[in-house]
């Protein structure tokens, strides 16, 4: 493969392209509702109507607005077809040659589409994710073909340093400084790891960027590679993603053939052998040390940093850890230079980020937009406010280890920076809206069930302190509180974030405190409920 | 001066500590001249007084006698000091807790185990209901201090009433602290 | 209407209860029962637990006589071992189950029923305790507590701690006394000899002293259980057990702990945790025994040691019959036995076996099914485990001493309420006797189930359709 | 790190050549007995199995030369593995947030009421496994179930009730 | 190699270039509270008692695996440190059941000594009460998990010293727990070879000699500390 090859595969794909292209989401959620009758019911009318030749069927990834999923794209014309049922493909064919389709017909006007900035998700629901071509077809490996072939690796790591590119994991770490660091540091061996274990409540950037542009990913990830001096690849992905998992493998297999992957690749001496890594059902395998642990076949269990991944990671060699959305974020950083890269975002945070939406808006699905953007255009704008009538009472940003922003904050802009001022972070990228029928207890306490589920047991403070905390929230839930508890709630909070071992057990109380910080009533209003509490041992001693 | 009124009271337990502090000897004799004793298993007051200095709570609330009591307890005393370890951690009565519904305890031991007229004890008014698990006595109330030991040695508890009498507060310390 | 009266708590007395008396229409006593009110189920949780720590388990059921079950239990694990234990190390838990007799006796009698017998059945029941008998007679008070200081002396300088030593081991103890402890020890002989016997001789003049009280508290026909040595000498820590009638007819002898389920049945009642052991052969109610002091002198044929066989000579003599068939005698056969032990303990510190190194057989599980027996200073105590191969509990049964005296001490409550208990106006001091007659019989309720008070004794008048319609309440 | 190997005989289902584990010789071989490998020969060994019973972990640890606490640790610590058979259906709950916050805590109620089984357990006679599963990705869909492998959404406490009697009414 | 100077609570003391923070403030003669750390095996930083303040940073360190570096400002025994490490007590106080009183390691117990170095006089938090075993089935010795706090000694000083490795830890969370092999009865165990390493290690109750009595069990460490020297620095007398 060299780059003449490449460009060769880009015309062929464009060329056989029919005039007509029916996009027809196979991503998880819309795939679980039947996307695949729907997908063959297409291609079974256009048999019927003789229009083969002109239109052809395409499986591809997400759209986005997976609330309205099923979702059928007709290009070039761009009707959005929503919640398309296979009994509505014949008159979606139908329509293509004037009729009316049975299908709803989506509003793209809406600012869910017209404010998003697609730089991650540019080829979501555009390629197909188990063809090559169709990538390669919109620019795909040809900034890996100009890292190789034309610039040192400091100068790749200049570049994304320039950029202005922060970890989209979570913590934001400044991504070429880490990119430096691991190249810096000696060693024989190095890696490259991809963090694919997207396990934060209420996320699926990941997921849906995996099925939709896997390609994407692997060409950050061999960028990344060249950069710091790494031949071997991990994609640490979760095993509740089967569909990332089977397009991945196909992805890579198909990049491997074509010379994209694997040793010489674009028969250069640059060798980089990527290795999938299915994750067993465990959140800590998110965090890096952990992840290292299960890479080496080991329980995920993490351990003390220092020393950093970058310069002892996996078998104690220098190993560089990005996760999903960050990684693929470079080819377009290489592509358009990283100049027009930070352009975007703000003075701190630069580029776009995707956002899950779930939770009570009228639009829940993916969102990409630039970094500043306020939230209120995210939650209100965007998603649609909350559906039914309701009133959006508060965003939980960041999944696990995030926080909850009051409606009246909702002016934030949505950076590194300002969440972290207001109690939240960016982490990445799950927002879950919650309206006025929604207990800021119940959801303290449904974080907390899940820390405690997924404590890997090591540290004393997340092992246990978690069990405290989610038991005092369990009592007040269920009107059992008593008046000390709030306090002894913070009490544990505080240690448990200070002590614990890692970023799961450190930000597990985030939830309570967060949720205290704005919404302590509704604490106190649980424990008033308790029906014994004029008889508690406080109450008691008060009345002394 | 007044003497100091003092109740000590046993939930459930073994009455070691009780022991452990009959076993202060000939000191008792001195205490008399500072403390009277308002309410104890030891005396035969049967209503636990309306107003008491310091009590000394023996044993783990284990039924639901002991969770009157401890309220009694709190609203009368002015300090409520926890006595042992059945009262500071649950102890060994709190054994049970584990094995879950301690009916089914009951059962094996009143109707399994017996030879003959099987019943398990339930005579309303009569024997006390078990609460489902037997917990220290600051779980149900609060308490101002504690002297942990299985039981607190007499020195111990010797240190602890020293202390109080003399400074109005008794923290432990050190060695005094040790659990078992 | 009938009327229900119900003390509560039942004090002074190691453990915690309630008496329910019922009067019928008249005022006059129809039934009586002694109930006890908690219950911590030592049997179950023991499941599961090493055969070497019930020892250090099973002590924590009473903080009295936590020695008595120390020894049951390192007993039950010598057999469950096969091994006979050192010389030295039987001599040594003898030594300590001694001290516990002592310390036992000494608490039962000065600190929990003296006030009844020196200051009145009648007196003033705030002072009616042991604070008000160091304020009546500061220097018997001393002794007394003394006394019983000494006896817990032994216990610490043998295993450590006072109360709940873990000392006693299966296969035999872990510590012998040093040369300095046993002379401590001797040293305060001749104190507590002393003591005793005046405490005895305090317990010789009750009889003339209350003798309404003599003749009513527990004054019945029962059977009497308890070990007696190869000789049928007076015994507390093994040998086998006898059984006689009230008239001393031996109804059984010889028979040994491995059997204890063809002659103890176990009944429950609906009213009590405590339950209610019988003479197997009898039935239940019917197989009605006593154990303790009183039994012990009941059934043994002499002492062993001079001043106690004096004493229980006299004794003899000043019964009608052969046998004691009266409880308030087991204040007269606790002191004789005080006596008894410290003589016992005297003759064991002459041994120089007190100070030996060699105190422990060591072996693995050779038996699965064992029972060991020892005498609690308030009568019998068996212990019955069942183990695995490993040595771990699968099910425990403990037979306690109070519980073999449940049948009897509910009678004794039924009798004296009877006798004193007249409406309509009920005395404090009526109850007080109730509660002393329990007394007499020096309960372990801690041991049997351990009990709590709660409720103020009170007095209700309830109707016939169970409506309470007055409740009186002494403070 | 040495590693006292068992020589005890392995099971006759090895033994006796039970095409299965001829499979899972294969997923071995893939990963060149490479210890390391040991979370992916436990998904091989899962898949093929259905569980991971000690014989099975005892037959990987002798082909991976691990220690066999060290097997069992990595397999108990992943929710994915399990040491014991799952039941003949499985109904697995999705408490992902999205689901969560359409009421997916009311599903499992409704499912372990129906079903006598707490959430994690199989029924004893192996008919039912009740399981959750941290968000299985269709979010769109909430709150969504996956009854026997397949993902079913919208959901309601009648709907899991019904399709739970029919299984637990015919058996296997 | 290099020596490092820092300061540890105030005081100026050097240590070797690789050292960690424990071992610079131990030979120092500063004791800094650990449960989890055993002379001898790999440190876990698990058990978070040893945990100190650096300079003005927030975060907070485990002083057995921070390795020493120049200047560095170290402080071991704030209010902060305290009323974090005695939370951290009550919490394994309250995590599995701990009945001292009739424990085989009652009086030499390093849990029990933390809770009276710390002031632990209760347990703030609510007693979990689990459902734990208790295996004897070993000829010599025995393991009650009520006791254990998981601190991943008898895993280390079996892989790490005797070699066995037959002690791993198994499930996850607040419901892991230790096992032997195949979480088989430990006397089934093929891999372990008897050397009692595991026993002497355990900081609790939790591993235990079979016939020890209520407060018997006495850990003797120095064996073990013998027997790591003598591999180490090939020293058999000391």
């Amino acid at each position: 493969m060299d780059s003449n090859e490449l460009m060769e595969i880009k015309e062929a794909q464009i060329a056989s392209a029919k005039p007509i292209r029916l996009r027809c989401c196979l991503a998880a959620g819309c795939l679980y509702s039947e996307g695949e009758a729907i997908k063959e019911a297409l291609e079974n009318a256009l048999e019927e109507e003789g229009l083969t030749d002109q239109v052809e069927v395409l499986g591809v990834g997400c759209m986005g607005l997976c609330s309205e999923g099923p979702l059928v794209q007709v290009d070039p014309d761009g009707i959005l077809y929503e919640k398309v049922k296979p009994s509505d493909a014949r008159s979606i064919v139908a329509a293509l040659k004037g009729g009316k389709a049975t299908a709803k017909i989506g509003d793209l006007s809406h600012p869910f589409f017209t404010k998003q900035v697609p730089v991650v998700l540019e080829n979501s629901g555009k390629v197909d994710p188990e063809r090559i071509e169709t990538y390669i077809a919109r620019d795909g490996y040809q900034a890996l073909n100009t890292v190789i072939n034309e610039l040192h690796p400091s100068q790749v790591v200049e570049e994304v340093t320039k950029s202005g590119l922060r970890g989209r994991g979570g913590a934001g770490y400044r991504t070429g400084l880490k990119w430096e660091l691991v190249a810096k540091t000696p060693g024989d061996r190095k890696y490259v790891v991809c963090n694919a274990d997207e396990g934060d409540p209420g996320a699926f950037m990941d997921r849906s960027v995996l099925e939709s542009d896997p390609h994407r990913v692997l060409e950050g990830m061999a960028i990344a590679a060249y950069a710091v001096g790494a031949n071997q690849g991990y994609i640490y992905v979760r095993g509740e993603y089967p569909l990332c998992i089977k397009r991945l493998q196909i992805a890579i297999r198909q990049a491997r053939n074509l010379g994209l992957l694997g040793s010489a690749v674009f028969d250069t001496s640059f060798n980089f052998r990527v290795d999938l890594r299915i994750g067993a059902g465990a959140f800590v395998c998110g965090e890096e040390t952990a992840l290292m642990a299960s890479i080496e076949g080991r329980r995920g269990t993490p351990r003390p940093r220092p020393p950093f991944p970058a310069e002892s990671g996996l078998w104690n060699s220098p190993t560089l850890i990005n996760n999903v959305e960050t990684y693929a974020n470079i080819p377009l950083i290489i592509r358009k230079g990283a100049a027009w890269f930070s352009s975007m975002g703000t003075e701190r945070s630069k580029g776009t980020k995707v956002f899950s939406l779930a939770g009570k808006v009228k639009h829940t699905g993916l969102i990409e937009v630039p970094m500043g953007t306020p939230l209120r255009v995210i939650v209100n704008e965007m998603a649609g406010g909350a559906p039914d009538g309701g009133k959006v009472k508060a965003v939980y940003t960041g999944g696990l280890s995030g926080g909850c922003i009051p409606a009246e904050k909702l002016d934030t802009p949505v950076d590194y920076e300002s969440l972290v001022q207001i109690g939240a972070i960016m982490g990445s990228g799950g927002m879950i809206v919650m309206d006025e029928t929604d207990n800021m207890v119940d959801l303290a306490h449904f974080f907390m069930e899940f820390c405690v589920d997924e404590s890997c047991g090591k540290c004393v403070p997340c092992r246990a302190g978690t069990v405290q905390i989610y038991r005092l929230l369990d009592r007040i839930l269920n009107g059992m509180g008593e008046d000390g508890d709030i306090a002894k709630l913070q009490e544990l909070s505080e240690m448990v974030k200070s002590c614990s071992l890692c970023g799961l057990g450190q930000s597990a109380p985030n939830p309570v405190v967060s949720t205290l910080r704005y919404y302590r009533n509704e604490y106190i209003e649980c424990i008033h409920k308790n029906p014994k509490r004029n008889g508690n041992k406080n109450a008691v001693k008060a009345a002394k | 001066m007044d003497r100091v009124k003092v109740a000590t009271v046993w939930l459930g337990g073994c009455s070691g500590c009780h022991m452990s502090f009959l076993d202060m000897d000939e000191f008792l004799i001195d205490l008399a001249e500072k403390i009277q004793v308002v309410y104890s298993p030891i005396a035969d007051m049967k209503e636990f007084p309306e107003s008491v200095d310091v009590t000394l709570v023996e044993g783990s609330v284990a039924n639901e006698d002991h969770v009157e009591l401890c309220h009694k307890i709190r609203a009368a005393s002015r300090v409520v000091i926890s006595f042992g370890d059945c009262a500071v951690t649950g102890n060994v009565p709190a054994m049970r807790n584990p094995l879950g519904d301690p009916e089914k305890i009951l059962q094996l031991v009143y109707v399994d185990r017996a030879d003959t007229h099987p019943i398990a004890p339930k005579e309303a008014g009569i024997v006390p209901k078990l609460v489902d698990r037997v917990r220290p006595v600051h779980e149900e109330i609060d308490v101002d201090y504690f002297i942990p030991g299985c039981p607190p040695s007499s020195s111990r508890i010797k240190e602890a009433l020293t202390n109080l009498l003399e400074m109005g507060e008794t923290h432990l310390t050190g060695e005094n602290l040790r659990f078992g | 209407m009938s009327r229900q009266i119900i003390i509560d708590p039942v004090t002074r007395i190691e453990g915690h209860a309630k008496v329910s008396i019922y009067l019928d229409d008249s005022g006059e006593v129809n039934s009586a029962r002694f109930h006890v009110t908690e219950f911590r189920g030592f049997e179950k949780f023991c499941e599961g637990r090493t055969l070497w720590e019930m020892a250090g388990i099973t002590a924590r059921i009473c903080g009295i006589c936590p020695v008595s079950h120390l020894l049951a239990s390192a007993k039950t694990g010598d057999k469950a071992l096969a091994v006979s234990i050192p010389p030295a190390a039987e001599k040594l838990r003898r030594l300590m189950n001694l001290g516990q007799f002592t310390q036992s006796h000494a608490l039962s009698f000065f600190h929990l029923s003296s006030p009844d017998m020196i200051l009145g059945f009648d007196s003033d029941p705030a002072t009616r305790n042991v604070f008000g008998l160091i304020a009546a007679d500061p220097e018997l008070a001393r002794k007394g507590i003394r006394l019983r200081q000494w006896g817990q002396e032994i216990i610490e300088l043998l295993g450590a701690k006072k109360v709940h030593p873990a000392w006693a081991v299966p296969g035999g103890v872990r510590q012998s006394l040093t040369e300095e402890s046993r002379e401590q020890i001797r040293s305060r002989i001749p104190e507590s000899l002393a003591t005793a016997r005046e405490a005895l001789g305090i317990c010789k003049r009750m009889r003339e002293r209350y003798p309404a009280e003599s003749e009513s508290f527990g004054d019945f026909p029962s059977l009497y259980m308890g070990l007696v040595g190869a000789n049928g000498e007076w015994e507390h820590y093994s040998g086998s057990l006898r059984v006689v009638d009230h008239l001393g007819y031996r109804v059984a002898d010889g028979l040994s702990e491995d059997n204890y389920k063809d002659f103890v049945g176990e009944a429950s009642e609906n009213w009590s945790y405590l339950k209610f052991p019988y003479f197997k052969p009898l039935g239940y109610p019917g197989g009605i025994y006593r154990v303790g002091p009183l039994a012990r002198l009941n059934v043994c044929d002499r002492i062993g040691t001079p001043l106690a066989d004096r004493e229980l000579q006299e004794y003899r003599e000043m019964l009608s019959g052969a046998v004691a068939n009266n409880s308030f005698l087991y204040h007269h056969a606790r002191m004789i036995e005080i006596i008894a032990a410290i003589e016992g303990i005297e003759r064991l510190l002459e041994d120089d076996d007190v100070c030996s190194h060699h105190l422990r057989a060591e072996a693995g599980i050779n038996r699965l099914d064992v029972v060991g027996v020892s005498e609690a200073p308030r009568g019998t105590l068996f212990h019955h485990y069942h183990l695995d191969e490993d040595g771990k509990v699968l099910s425990a049964n403990l037979i306690i001493a109070t519980g073999q005296n449940n049948l009897a001490i509910n009678r004794t409550v039924e009798q004296i309420a009877k006798r004193f208990v007249k409406g309509p106006d009920i005395a404090e001091g009526m109850l007080n006797r109730v509660e002393a007659g329990i007394r007499a019989f020096d309960p372990c309720l801690s041991c049997s189930t351990h009990a709590a008070g709660r409720m103020p004794l009170s007095v209700e008048l309830v109707a016939s359709d169970g409506e309470v319609l007055r409740t009186i309440t002494r403070d | 790190m040495s590693f006292s190997a068992i020589d005890s005989a392995l099971p006759s289902s090895v033994m006796g050549g039970d095409s299965r584990y001829k499979l899972l010789e294969t997923a071995i071989k893939r990963h060149q007995s490479q210890s390391d490998a040991l979370i992916e020969v436990l998904h091989a060994a899962q898949e093929i199995f259905g569980y991971l019973d000690t014989d099975l972990l005892v037959h990987i640890s002798k082909n991976l030369k691990l220690p066999l606490s060290k097997v069992y640790g990595v397999a108990t610590f992943y929710h994915f593995f399990s040491v014991s058979p799952r039941g003949a259906h499985t109904c697995v709950i999705c408490m992902g947030t999205a689901c969560y916050t359409k009421g997916a805590r009311k599903l499992s109620a409704a499912a372990e009421k129906i079903s006598g089984l707490k959430v994690g357990e199989t029924a004893s006679d192996g008919s039912l496994s009740l399981m959750t599963a941290r968000c299985i990705g269709a979010c769109g869909i909430a709150p969504a179930i996956v009854m026997d492998g397949k993902v079913v959404g919208g959901q309601s406490e009648e709907m899991v009730t019904e399709q739970l009697k029919g299984w637990i009414e015919d058996g296997f | 190699m290099a020596v490092k100077t820092l300061t540890i609570d105030g005081r100026l003391v050097s240590a070797m270039e690789g050292q960690t923070v424990l071992e610079a403030a131990q030979e120092a003669g500063i004791h800094i509270p650990t449960l989890c750390h055993l002379d001898g095996v790999s440190d876990l930083g698990a058990c978070r008692m040893c945990l100190v303040e650096l300079g003005n940073s927030p975060k907070l360190q485990p002083a057995c695996v921070l390795k020493v570096a120049e200047g560095m400002e170290v402080r071991t025994n704030s209010d902060r440190l305290r009323k974090y490490r005695k939370m951290i007590v009550e919490l394994l106080l309250s995590e599995r059941n701990h009945v001292c009183s009739v424990c085989v390691s009652n009086g030499h117990c390093e849990l029990q000594d933390m809770a009276v170095e710390l002031g632990v006089d209760h347990s703030r938090f609510d007693y979990i009460y689990p459902v734990e075993r208790v295996d004897i089935t070993h000829q010599r010795f025995g393991v009650d998990h009520n006791r254990c706090i998981l601190c991943g000694r008898c895993v280390r000083v079996c892989d790490e010293v005797e070699g066995a490795h037959t002690w791993d830890m198994a499930g996850r969370g607040a419901k892991s727990f230790v096992i032997t092999d195949m979480n088989q009865p430990w006397g089934d165990s093929t891999s372990c070879t008897s050397c009692g390493k595991c026993v002497q290690a355990c900081p609790t109750g939790a591993i235990f000699q079979k016939g020890a009595t209520v407060g018997e069990m006495q850990k003797d460490r120095t064996r073990l500390e013998f027997i790591v020297t003598a591999r180490e620095k090939k020293q058999w007398i000391g």
